[in-house]
């Protein structure tokens, strides 16, 4: 008995699979050459243009560098996610598209393009449109300050942090959103659910972030990351060894609550698949609910790269540094957030609440009381 | 200490006199047939006398006898199983219930996993508990006709416009060349 | 009363238990199921909720209801065991093997020793495999994926053990009346030993990836607790009764195919991490069942006779005279027993099957009262419920 | 107090171990085995407790008749619980050539029908054992998907009743298709 497979689809496949792995490649390469890219970019501009075009033209390509980056990089992260789970869970994970099944979620994305957008009756069709978008602007603007070597930062804010924090909040907002609008109870819940788990978290995510920024004495991530170079190896700085070992539970804390902002296990109630079936996104389909996808990998990401920046140094690294190392740092635990995921069962929305109140945020208050009186006790 | 069905039938006896209308306790599981009427009683007794404690009732099946032959013995009979986990003994009651319109009190309030056991009761013979707090269909939908566990029910035409009844034999079907699809909509 | 043929039409909401005309200010409706994924099967569960306190559960059941008993009515003693096996879909080799005790005890057979060492291995290694899914699926309605996956592993080997021992990998119509299908091939009783041997070590692992883990403890422990008078009173069998502490297991209280030849513990509900009773502890019971079943495996294989025709008491023609019989077994879901009744022809005249996932529904009511949402999947997870069976 | 940093300290070390065990398993290796794929072209089951190609021995996934050993006694389509088995025969003229089956049984009835509606079938093989000449078998050939259920009803009888065109199933022998 034979393959029973189209042999088509086989062989477009292997003609593709070597080309995506050789793209990715290339994207590491270029991640790695980025610095010199740019600065030859930013040459090239201001010899020609007049300084605010040329400044216009800067944002403009950092912008584009950045969105297609973060496009990109869920799609990535989805098939990442599958391998890991599936070698944790003895399987083998996917196998046929390409390589190692590499090409699977771009034939996932295909399929949700083309999948029929379905709007339930008696949804609120405005805010049910909305909803992703919303999510989907909250998770990737944040991108916009997130610093992947000197100078190569889509902005370069003053106030980072504080737009970190308000930016993020966005996406709760879409959440609500999408529940209400579905007209679905199992929707709402997820809705609900995800509003009090957010806000509740802001809180000890702030007071976290509030910790690092009086060690640091600004709020712009540039400045943070610059206070971590330095010191032995070019690690020794970085903020997770300072402050008598402390702000090792405030990176564990940051980590904690970067699970719950961005619904990943196991704080992922308000998706919960087993009780609410699928949560906010129970009604949703086709690309509309591939967009909660990508924001939700969107997020996982970002929130490893602020955890880089804030306790990890960044770009810096023992051995050499630059947007490759900041990468590498974070993809290592965008793993740790799937390791987890595939570890741990799924708290109660009671016990997500008493882990915030009871547990998380009298150590960040207790992280944050040391950091200020370290700080006090050195000016 | 465990009893046999010799030693319960005595000590009902003793305490209702005249309620166990017949015994068996000849046969691979021996029982007792208790009078309808005395049946709360019974059980009552049955689990709350510390030599007995028959705490639970762990099979409730009825039978329905249609006895065509002899009419005048068609029945309808409600089987209890009764164990106790104390003295580690066990006992077979029934009740004999008229066909036409079987009627008999609830047992729930004895032994609350009767509750669901009368339900199927009710669903597919048709007995009507008495007292009972929530008699309703449990299996079958609530508007299906008829009871099926009983001897003479009859297969309804159809069912809100599904067919119920066996289909005509599928081999038939397709060899006179239809093409039956898969699933119920083809 | 003759049957009637036609149905009368319903009004929509006759399917509620709940009224909307009844609810407080606050309270919803929501229906978990019958298309729910941790529901187990087509469950239907009407919750009457306030934010996420379940007020009130009234479970529907039916979606899967089958009236096997109306099967068994209409074909021979024999062919009633592919129906048996339907039932209980995971634990197949249980169910034919109560049928068969219950129609042997009816026709007053004695099956040689060989068969009942072969019918306590396959019922002991049914055990695990059920218990197995019980506890992946378990892990993963309280959110933890992987524990379903690792114990899917183990439970496909024995699902091969048993489709190289009679052909099928779930529903094996292998126990006979009066006896089996197959006898055990050659080396099928040193394989069961490599696998009881590299199985041992996984139960401790499940218990470090799931059982202790603090998450799922605290899921868990307070959960769903039902009380030992209450777990009597609705007649709860097997885990779910010894979770609430009570010793009762008719392998140890009426032993059938030998079992009282057999060493082994009843493991109860300690209450190590809560109330005595939780969904813990019925967890945790099957966690300890399985430990057993290994135990139980092992001494059957040594103790197995070498020799004996498995078709020995194999009867030509079932037709047992008039009589009934009720035959018991432990199940992995608690007491799994048969009422047949005969009346001498060559088709039972009533076969009543007591479930014990349609007891363990009945008390779902009672115990979920009070308790969240997502205490429901817990719940209903822990009580280990088949659909197949409760719907029969 | 002490009950609260208890608590934990039991929640890191449970989650610690966890996340022990499932990080172990990312470097174990898979028990799962890809359907059709260069390392295993049959797809079959590689089982790892049973010994290599003793696992489908008694397997029963489809049924096969093999026609010309049938005699017509009918004992399978008494037996079966679903009435999948449909079975018409003839008489055959004392004239005819005398035809045995392959244990030497004399073929007294003509099969002129043997129709096994496999989409009703429920695999439990009481067929099977029966049968005096061991005509009906159990194959382990599992892949026999149709997207239309008529094409489920196997004909087995080489002579079909005069009625229409018949579908055009190939009865085709899965244990020489399948069987590899």
């Amino acid at each position: 008995m034979g393959l029973k497979r189209p042999d088509l689809e086989t062989k477009i496949s292997n003609l593709l699979s070597p080309l995506v792995v050789a793209g990715a490649g290339g994207a590491l390469v270029l991640i790695a050459l980025v610095p010199q890219l740019a600065a030859l970019i930013r040459e090239q501009l201001q010899a020609n243009l007049s300084p605010t075009a040329a400044a216009v033209a800067a944002s403009a390509i950092g912008v584009g560098a950045t969105v297609f980056l973060v496009g990109q990089l869920p799609v990535f992260l989805i098939w990442f996610e599958r391998k890991v789970a599936a070698h944790i869970q003895d399987r083998l994970g996917p196998m046929r598209v390409g390589w190692h099944g590499v090409l699977q979620s771009f034939a996932d994305g295909i399929k949700l393009v083309f999948k029929e957008d379905i709007i339930v009756n008696g949804a609120d069709r405005f805010l049910f449109k909305l909803a992703p978008f919303l999510v989907l602007m909250g998770a990737f603007s944040a991108f916009a300050v997130l610093p992947w070597h000197t100078g190569l930062v889509v902005s370069d804010l003053n106030i980072g942090l504080l737009y970190v924090v308000a930016i993020t909040s966005l996406g709760s907002i879409g959440l609500l959103m999408a529940g209400w609008a579905s007209n679905n109870k199992y929707a709402l819940y997820g809705g609900m659910r995800s509003a009090a788990q957010m806000v509740s978290y802001e809180i000890p995510t702030a007071i976290v972030i509030l910790s690092v920024v009086v060690q640091v004495g600004s709020l712009n991530l540039q400045d943070v990351i610059s206070a971590q170079l330095g010191g032995f190896g070019n690690f020794a700085n970085w903020h997770i060894f300072r402050l008598y070992g402390l702000n090792v539970i405030g990176f564990v804390l940051f980590f904690i609550c970067g699970l719950a902002e961005t619904n990943r296990s196991p704080f992922d109630i308000p998706e919960a698949e087993s009780e609410l079936v699928a949560g906010f996104h129970t009604e949703y389909s086709g690309i509309r609910f591939g967009l909660f996808f990508l924001a939700e990998y969107g997020a996982m990401f970002f929130v490893a790269g602020l955890t880089v920046v804030l306790y990890l140094g960044g770009w810096s690294g023992p051995f050499f540094e630059g947007p490759l190392v900041f990468f590498i740092k974070t993809l290592a635990l965008v793993f740790v957030q799937m390791w987890l995921r595939w570890t741990l069962p799924r708290l109660r929305v009671d016990q997500l609440m008493a882990l915030c109140w009871k547990y998380v945020i009298p150590f960040a208050f207790l992280v944050l009381l040391v950091a200020a009186l370290a700080s006090a006790g050195a000016s | 200490m465990s009893l046999d069905a010799a030693a319960v039938q005595q000590r009902i006896e003793a305490k209702f006199p005249g309620k166990i209308t017949s015994a068996e306790l000849e046969v691979t599981d021996p029982f007792l047939v208790i009078d309808n009427a005395a049946i709360v009683e019974v059980g009552t007794f049955l689990r709350d006398e510390p030599e007995l404690a028959f705490d639970m009732l762990h099979c409730h099946s009825a039978v329905d006898y249609l006895e065509l032959k002899e009419p005048e013995k068609a029945r309808i009979e409600v089987v209890l199983h009764l164990t106790s986990l104390k003295h580690r003994h066990w006992i077979v009651l029934k009740v004999m219930l008229p066909r036409d319109n079987p009627k008999t009190p609830t047992l729930e309030n004895i032994w609350p996993t009767a509750n669901w056991h009368e339900r199927e009761a009710y669903d597919l013979f048709g007995i009507e508990f008495e007292g009972h707090s929530d008699l309703r269909r449990i299996f079958l939908p609530e508007d299906w006709a008829g009871h099926p566990l009983r001897k003479d029910w009859e297969w309804p035409d159809e069912w809100h416009g599904i067919a119920v009844k066996p289909d005509e034999k599928f081999s038939q079907r397709a060899m006179e060349g239809e093409n039956i699809g898969v699933g119920p909509f083809d | 009363m003759s049957s009637q043929t036609q149905y009368k039409d319903l009004e929509p909401d006759e399917a509620y238990a709940f009224k909307p005309e009844d609810l407080e200010p606050d309270e919803m409706i929501l229906n978990m199921g019958p298309q729910h994924p941790s529901t187990h099967g087509v469950l239907r569960i009407e919750l009457k909720t306030d934010g996420e306190i379940v007020k009130d559960a009234q479970p529907h059941i039916g979606y899967l209801h089958r009236n096997f008993e109306k099967h068994a009515e209409n074909i021979d003693y024999q062919g009633v065991i592919p129906f048996t096996d339907r039932m209980d879909y995971v634990g197949s080799m249980n169910n034919s093997l109560t049928y068969a005790v219950a129609v042997e005890k009816l026709m007053e057979i004695e099956v040689n020793e060989r068969v009942q060492s072969i019918r306590v291995i396959t019922s002991e290694l049914q055990r695990i495999a059920s218990h197995l899914l019980a506890l992946g699926t378990y892990g993963m309605d309280i959110g933890a994926f992987t524990p379903f996956l690792h114990s899917f592993r183990e439970r496909e080997k024995i699902l091969d053990l048993f489709e190289w021992l009679c052909g099928a990998r779930l529903l094996y119509n292998y126990n006979w009346i009066g006896g089996l299908s197959h006898d055990l091939p050659n080396q099928w009783t040193d394989r069961a030993k490599i696998f009881l041997d590299q199985f041992e070590p996984v139960i401790d692992e499940l218990d470090n990836l799931l059982s202790y883990n603090k998450i799922f403890t605290k899921r868990t422990a307070d959960v769903g607790i039902i009380p030992p008078e209450r777990a009597v009173g609705y007649a709860l069998t097997g885990p779910n009764l010894r979770g609430s502490g009570i010793k009762w297991d008719i392998r140890k209280e009426d032993p059938y195919c030998g079992y009282e030849k057999y060493e082994f513990d009843v493991p109860v509900g300690q209450g190590r991490y809560g109330p005595i009773g939780s969904c813990w502890d019925r967890y945790y019971v099957r966690v300890e069942e399985m430990r057993q079943s290994v135990r139980i495996t092992r001494q059957a294989i040594e103790q197995m006779p070498a020799e004996g025709d498995v078709r020995e008491t194999v009867p030509k023609r079932v037709k047992p005279k008039p009589g009934e019989a009720y035959g018991r077994t432990e199940a992995p879901r608690g007491e799994l027993g048969f009422y047949v009744v005969s009346d001498g022809g060559l088709i039972p005249y009533r076969v009543k099957g007591r479930s014990p996932c349609f007891v363990a529904m009945s008390i779902f009511r009672e115990i979920a009262k009070g308790e969240m949402i997502a205490d429901m999947i817990a719940i209903i997870g822990s009580l280990d419920i088949v659909l197949g069976e409760i719907d029969r | 107090m002490k009950e609260y940093f208890a608590d934990l300290f039991a929640a890191v070390t449970s989650i610690a171990k966890g996340m022990g065990i499932t990080l172990a398993h990312l470097f174990t290796k898979n028990e799962t085995q890809q359907y059709l794929s260069e390392e295993n072209p049959g797809a079959r089951w590689q089982s790892v407790i049973v010994p290599e190609g003793l696992l489908q021995d008694r397997s029963r996934m489809r049924l096969h008749v093999k026609i010309e050993d049938c005699i017509g006694c009918k004992q399978c389509e008494k037996v079966c619980p679903v009435d999948c088995i449909d079975i018409t025969t003839e008489k055959r003229e004392k004239t005819d050539a005398p035809i045995f089956a392959a244990d030497g049984t004399a073929v007294k009835q003509k099969v002129v029908q043997f129709d096994i509606d496999m989409s009703l079938c429920c695999y439990c093989s009481l067929c099977v054992y029966p049968c005096p000449t061991e005509c009906i078998v159990m194959t382990p050939e599992y892949e026999f998907a149709e997207t239309v259920k008529s094409e489920f009803l196997y004909r087995f009888a080489k002579e079909t009743p005069a009625p229409p065109e018949p579908p055009k199933k190939e009865t085709s022998d899965p244990v020489a298709a399948g069987g590899s």
